[in-house]
């Protein structure tokens, strides 16, 4: 298991959790992110996530990387699945650990924001009567980026 | 020659995955330019480019053997 | 398993994830609070929790209660666990299910806030050279108490 | 009669889990002051009373059967 890891096989988040578990550690949030049926009163069939897999397991370490940094003492894995998943299938997994409670909330959410700012892995949403490449519209990352 | 990544609409686009271009010496925001201008439709503005795994600036020169990435709007999560 | 509940056996942070999955579900966030080794410099060799079951039980559904009504669309299971824990035991753990990431984590951090005021659970922290129940000094709850 | 549980620090106090008192009719208040002066050490103001598993007010009067406990600054989580 790979502490930034893009995967294509479900993602069992108990490993994540483990992984930042340590002695010093008061805190675990672990985060999941499902494929929700209904978005904006449209019924999902399923989903498919494509990713350049070598950059994004880069680009996730490197929000590990500012979340170590930022607030002391946590510890970081995240995972994202590709491929096609199904309704409730898990999606993305961020696991934080930390001395105290409140970093490792901030830090979760942190993590997540970031995820849909940098890391390159796009989500196409299937309905039944068509599908579509979704696209973030988010501000682009700033000072790294054209 | 350097090689160029296609992801999500834009390879939809492209209608490949990758290709090759002598490219070299030039610098990123001139093969974004050029790609743009192969591939109508191409939203040039909305496309980030990674050289080596890593977002590049508009003014990096390109180098032989890089590999060079197309980058949609991401939305992973 | 129950949604809300007190219980003297290691606790399973995944029966109580899974519990609030559904398919409107886009986010489930899983806190685990854990006994940590250094608390200010002191080295802890075990913790001792005590409850009053009953009511903590009931305590932790109405905070579940307060989250379904504050935050719509979540749903929420609590475990606390009582005995002796040693190091890195879970000793709470708090599952937050939501169609979207934000109330997810706000809820979530709400519920471990509402654990520390409302819910009569005792710690006590046992050393090298001595013990002592720890309580939280929190003001007490508005309105509700003498 | 009333059933009163201590738990923590409170029990270690008492040196009981529970007893039972002729306490019907008179008030939380009245009860927690009582108990206060039994115990020695006991810090009253600390303390919150609960009666039948739900936190009381000073004012409640108490009923023949009730169950109460005496919950000292929770420490749970």
């Amino acid at each position: 298991m790979k502490a930034f890891n893009v995967v294509a096989e479900p993602i069992d988040p108990q490993l994540y959790a483990d992984y930042v578990l340590r002695p010093e550690a008061g805190a675990v949030t672990l985060f999941t992110g499902h494929v929700r049926e209904w978005t904006k009163g449209v019924k999902t069939l399923y989903l498919a996530y494509e990713a350049y897999v070598p950059m994004a397991e880069k680009k996730l370490a490197q929000i590990g990387r500012e979340i170590e940094e930022r607030w002391e003492g946590t510890r970081v894995a995240i995972a994202h699945r590709i491929g096609e998943l199904q309704i409730s299938d898990i999606a993305v997994v961020i696991a934080v650990s930390s001395p105290h409670r409140k970093a490792a909330y901030e830090a979760n959410e942190y993590a997540i924001e970031r995820i849909k700012e940098i890391v390159p892995i796009w989500k196409k949403e299937i309905w039944n009567d068509g599908e579509e490449w979704i696209g973030d519209q988010k501000k682009k990352p700033e000072g790294e980026t054209i | 020659m350097i090689t160029i990544h296609y992801f999500a609409g834009i390879k939809d686009l492209t209608g490949t995955a990758q290709e090759t271009l002598q490219f070299a010496g030039q610098t990123v925001d001139q093969l974004r330019k050029e790609l743009a201008g192969k591939y109508p439709g191409m939203d040039e503005n909305s496309v980030q480019v990674a050289v080596n795994e890593e977002y590049a600036l508009p003014d990096d020169v390109l180098s032989e053997g890089d590999v060079v990435a197309l980058i949609p709007p991401v939305s992973g999560g």
